[in-house]
């Protein structure tokens, strides 16, 4: 749970301050989240990358592979089956990582709250940002990577500070 | 002022002037971040996108910076049962070897970095032919079965566009008589090769797409089949590595392309300084040249390998044929030597 | 072989003709026909309605009876050549559920008969792949039971609100 | 051959007799929430297999606490892209119930907002099929934002950009708001404008059509035995579509053709979604024109009239079926719920049975029949 920091400060703790700044810098503009679809506020997720609200304008650039990416991604819903394979996913990727919510189905198992088979994100891993709504509006998951972007900048560490980005 | 400055450096200064700034490794690197940024951009504004903006403020021109700075702090993995060595050299090297075949191209009259006559031509062709090789380590060393069919799908097309396109550069050797680049480009101030060598042309801008592998040859890193075909294990530093020498490679036969078929450095005087307007002219063309393979990377879907296989052998290699047998009857039947 | 188009109410007469009084037509409408058999025939009432033209599977499930002590497994078959939809239910022992499959009829119901045997706890007898379909990995029968069955708990997953844990 | 070999993770090997076994997904990019397991020899693809339950929800189970009117929210949430159309199902099955027939005027406001939802559902369709097919993402790209437009409207008439909770059994929600006509009609006129750019780009663009002419053929009589849904199942020549063989909503009312192609092969069901867009346009502005005026909802009466029921809609990926057994409360006994995209992942497994499939050709195959994981998860 806490290798996150772990490596963050390992790498960057004996630099001077202006070059610790820089590299929060590159990181901050750098998010690239992994494509992992677990739930049904996919298509809104997608709407985020088309010309209407591009978020490739921050330097947001959607990837294939979990190795190369620095940010997961819960879009909806997520099912223990797949709950399973996050974590691998999670594993997988290299630190240091954050992790973002999206929806209240990931948050909080939102409209289905008598589910079986539906869990929370934040009993299995730290969750750095969360966005409410089913699904959010495409400028709400906006504003959520412009405030984990904010984090990252400020090197902020998820311990304590957890923020919900609250919409509608 | 700048005159003398240049003087002094061509002096004083050559050979390392010429490996460390233009066009070594300061001017590849730098370059190498443009294009990726170009790319960024151009294809962003054909999805009616604005592409990156807000790093550096100006039209986003540091996100490549930001990118690259924050995959060199990331954390390398090396996966499971991988071939740890192999996996970490093959990577390394990647990048150097379309770089050691850049500093054959002629960027002014007389100034390449490795300066000789001769068979330059060929060395080019030799050096890139080793590309795919270190593509193949990497895929091999990695353990895992996309990067290993992404391997085996980079040897299947190389084997289609690496012939063709050889033969290609051949009818350019036939036509200009020799195969030192410098006497190529030379020869092209008054007519670029493009105009007696179109079939060849033809067959080298296809073939291009075979060796530079994007779209629609990206077959051994088919995103939507293999994830990132041969690199998908690669993490932080490492893949920043591997996609310079994806970048380079680019780089690479397109400096070729400029050279053997649109004149090299040759075009209007408007620098005084030889290699000023040779520098300038040559990146002139890449800018354009990139932007006309950006707009095809976007028009076409991707082959299945056995067409472009098919494509390769059935069509390219013919008519590169076609192409040697034409350059030879008009070169010493038609024009008598 | 080239099949009369026929109507809702022609079918139910076959049906009465062919099986008599094991077949009870419980809802005739325009484009349906609800009827109960008994398991036994239920077979072979498959396969005439499959040779009458019934060629595509278009659901197929089970409903929990606690109270009746029994569970009904449904199958509803929609004919490309007449048009409207044949729902053929029968009951089984909910003690111990258990029949014999309809793949080699409709082969489509595969995945819906696979669904009825995790969620409802039924055993599909000579279906090839009774594994795990939409429950997760880590489900176990024994503790957590089957989930359409109406003495499954929810509650025990309802999650907790706010940050409590 | 070794058919059904799963296990939850991939282990370091398991090479028989030379074939690999690909898990493609639920983390690659052109799994959804779902895993495609895929048997191969190099190139050559020998079996595929569908592991879904990877958004499992237990709809089923959940609506068995709802009463009639709240299981609109959790249903609505099976496909996000078409929300109206998966609810119509139900409302449609609710309606025959009680015995209700929705006022005319709100038959054609479902009409309405149901085909607008297919015509955004099948641009994002044919994006990703066009991604899957090895584009570049620019067609993707272009499908989002032509599908902005639509969102705007519904969002003007319903308050929501998918999830609408519009529909409830006996009517709509609301009224038309004010100018709404005018909005829907420019926004058919721009989308009929944008189709042509499609056309020229995409749908007749020669290496699309190398890559999906030919892929994945599914012969009439088999998309019939393996229960294929939607257009799926017209790429095959089969002349089905559920809002002309059992009219509901205005479509009775509307005049319009079924699409269908008699290739049944990965470009026929691009093809067959492509030229439905067209279709639904014809449709919006046929509704519009013709809107009744009145109420736009009845009460229900206090008892259901039935015990049983079952509905079929169309939605944007095949028919959806409800059916429905309650024991005269106003919640539901039990809903069986059966969604296209899970008859559909049936056909998809079949395909190599019939066909040699390469390992290029898996995205195109899969992303032709538009899968929906949720929808087949429920």
């Amino acid at each position: 749970m806490s290798g996150s920091n772990d490596y963050k400060a390992g790498l960057l703790e004996k630099m001077p301050k202006t070059i610790k700044k820089m590299f929060n810098w590159g990181r901050s503009f750098s998010l690239w989240p992994v494509h992992l679809v677990t739930g049904c506020c996919s298509p809104e997720y997608m709407q985020l990358f088309g010309p209407r609200y591009d978020l490739e304008r921050w330097g947001v650039l959607p990837l294939a592979s979990s190795r190369q990416s620095d940010v997961m991604i819960f879009v909806g819903n997520v099912a223990r089956k797949m709950m399973i394979r996050a974590k691998r996913v999670y594993e997988q990727m290299p630190e240091p990582k954050w992790v973002y919510v999206i929806g209240a189905c990931a948050s909080s198992k939102g409209p289905f709250p008598e589910s079986y088979s539906l869990v929370r994100v934040k009993d299995y891993m730290p969750v750095d940002m969360f966005v409410a709504g089913c699904p959010p509006k495409p400028e709400a998951i906006h504003y959520g990577f412009l405030k984990l972007r904010e984090k990252v900048l400020n090197e902020v560490e998820e311990d304590g500070s957890k923020e919900v980005v609250r919409t509608t | 002022m700048i005159d003398w400055l240049i003087e002094f450096i061509r002096v004083n200064l050559d050979p390392l002037f010429k490996i460390i700034i233009f066009p070594g490794i300061t001017f590849i690197m730098l370059f190498t971040i443009f294009a990726v940024w170009y790319q960024r951009k151009f294809l962003a504004r054909l999805m009616l996108r604005m592409g990156p903006v807000h790093a550096g403020r100006v039209m986003g021109w540091l996100q490549l910076i930001a990118d690259s700075l924050k995959l060199l702090t990331k954390e390398i993995i090396f996966p499971a049962y991988s071939y740890k060595k192999l996996f970490l050299l093959s990577a390394i090297t990647l990048p150097v070897i379309p770089a050691a075949a850049i500093a054959l191209i002629p960027f002014a009259p007389g100034y390449a970095i490795f300066n000789v006559k001769g068979y330059t031509g060929l060395l080019f062709l030799g050096i890139m032919s080793l590309y795919p090789i270190f593509i193949v380590l990497m895929g091999w060393a990695s353990n895992n079965k996309f990067t290993l069919i992404g391997a085996f799908r980079t040897i299947y097309l190389d084997v289609a566009g690496e012939i063709p396109i050889f033969l290609s550069v051949l009818g350019v050797f036939i036509w200009a008589g020799t195969y030192d680049l410098q006497d190529i480009v030379a020869m092209q101030s008054s007519m670029w090769f493009v105009i007696p060598q179109f079939l060849g042309f033809i067959v080298f801008f296809i073939s291009y797409f075979a060796m530079i592998e994007k779209a629609p040859m990206d077959i051994p890193e088919a995103e939507t089949e293999l994830v990132f075909g041969y690199r998908t294990e690669y993490t932080g530093a490492l893949f920043l590595d591997t996609m310079l020498g994806d970048y380079i490679n680019i780089l690479a036969w397109s400096l070729m392309m400029v050279t053997l078929y649109f004149g090299g450095y040759n075009g209007p005087a408007i620098f005084p300084d030889p290699l000023l307007n040779g520098a300038f002219w040559i990146l002139f063309k890449l800018i354009i040249l990139l932007a006309i393979t950006f707009t095809v990377i976007i028009s076409y879907a991707r082959l299945r390998i056995d067409q472009a296989i098919r494509l390769g052998w059935y069509y390219l290699i013919p008519l590169a044929l076609l192409n040697l047998i034409i350059t030879v009857i008009i070169k010493y039947v038609v024009l008598g030597g | 072989m080239r099949l009369k188009r026929m109507d809702p109410k022609r079918l139910s007469e076959l049906l009465k003709d062919r099986f008599g009084e094991r077949i009870t037509i419980t809802s005739l409408e325009e484009r349906r026909l609800f009827f109960k058999v008994d398991y036994e025939i239920a077979h072979d009432v498959a396969r005439f309605l499959k040779e009458n033209g019934f060629d595509m599977a278009i659901t197929m499930g089970g409903t929990d009876f606690p109270k009746r002590n029994v569970i009904e497994i449904f199958y509803g078959v929609w004919s490309s050549t007449h048009d409207f939809v044949a729902f053929m239910k029968f009951d089984i022992s909910r003690e111990n559920p258990r029949f014999r499959t309809f793949i080699d009829i409709w082969p489509a119901v595969h995945n819906y008969e696979r669904e009825t045997w995790e969620l409802l706890g039924v055993d599909v007898e000579g279906h090839p792949r009774l594994k795990l379909l939409l429950l997760p990995d880590d489900w176990s029968f024994e503790e957590e039971g089957y989930p359409l069955r109406k003495d499954f708990d929810s509650s025990r997953y309802r999650s907790p609100w706010g940050d409590e844990t | 051959m070794h058919r059904y070999l799963t296990d939850p993770f991939q282990e370091i090997e398991e090479v028989e007799g030379g074939l690999f076994k690909l898990n493609i997904g639920p983390q690659h990019p052109i799994s959804g929430q779902g895993r495609f397991i895929v048997l191969t020899d190099g190139e050559l693809v020998y079996d595929i297999e569908v592991d879904i339950g990877y958004s499992h929800r237990g709809i089923e189970k959940i609506l068995e606490y709802k009463n009639y009117i709240q299981a609109v929210v959790p249903l609505e949430r099976m496909v996000m892209l078409d929300t109206s159309n998966i609810l119509m199902g139900f409302v449609r099955a609710v309606e025959e119930l009680y015995g209700v027939e929705p006022p005319p005027r709100a038959n054609y406001i479902r009409t309405i907002i149901n085909e607008l939802n297919r015509i955004s559902s099948h641009l994002y369709a044919l994006g990703l099929y066009a991604e899957s097919a090895g584009w570049n993402p620019a067609v993707f790209i272009w499908t989002t934002v032509d599908r902005e437009p639509i969102l705007d409207i519904l969002e003007m008439i319903t308050g929501a950009r998918w999830s609408h909770s519009f529909f409830i059994p006996g009517g709509v929600r609301a009224d038309l708001p004010n100018g709404i006509k005018e909005r829907i009609l420019d926004t058919m006129d721009f989308l009929e404008r944008r189709l042509e750019v499609y056309e020229d780009a995409w749908i007749y663009n020669e290496t699309f059509r190398m890559r999906t002419e030919g892929v994945g053929v599914l012969p009439r009589d088999k998309a019939i035995e393996w229960g294929a849904a939607g257009p799926s199942l017209r790429a095959s020549g089969v002349k089905y579509d559920t809002r002309l063989n059992e009219p509901y909503s205005a479509y009775p009312e509307l005049d319009f053709k079924i699409v269908t192609h008699t290739a049944g092969d990965a470009y026929a069901r691009g093809w067959v979604r492509f030229e439905e867009i067209k279709v639904s346009i014809d449709l919006v502005r046929q509704a519009i024109e013709n809107i009744p005026k009145g109420p736009v909802k009845k009460a229900l009466p206090p008892r259901p009239v039935k015990q049983e029921a079952l509905a079929r809609a169309e939605t944007a990926r095949g028919e959806i079926n409800f059916y429905i057994y309650t024991e005269g409360r106003d919640k539901p006994y039990r809903v069986k719920i059966s969604p296209a995209s899970f008859r559909n992942f049936f056909v998809i497994e079949q395909m190599p049975k019939i066909q040699e499939i390469k390992l290029a050709d898996v995205p195109p195959l899969i992303y032709s029949f538009d899968p929906w994981f949720l929808d087949a998860d429920r």
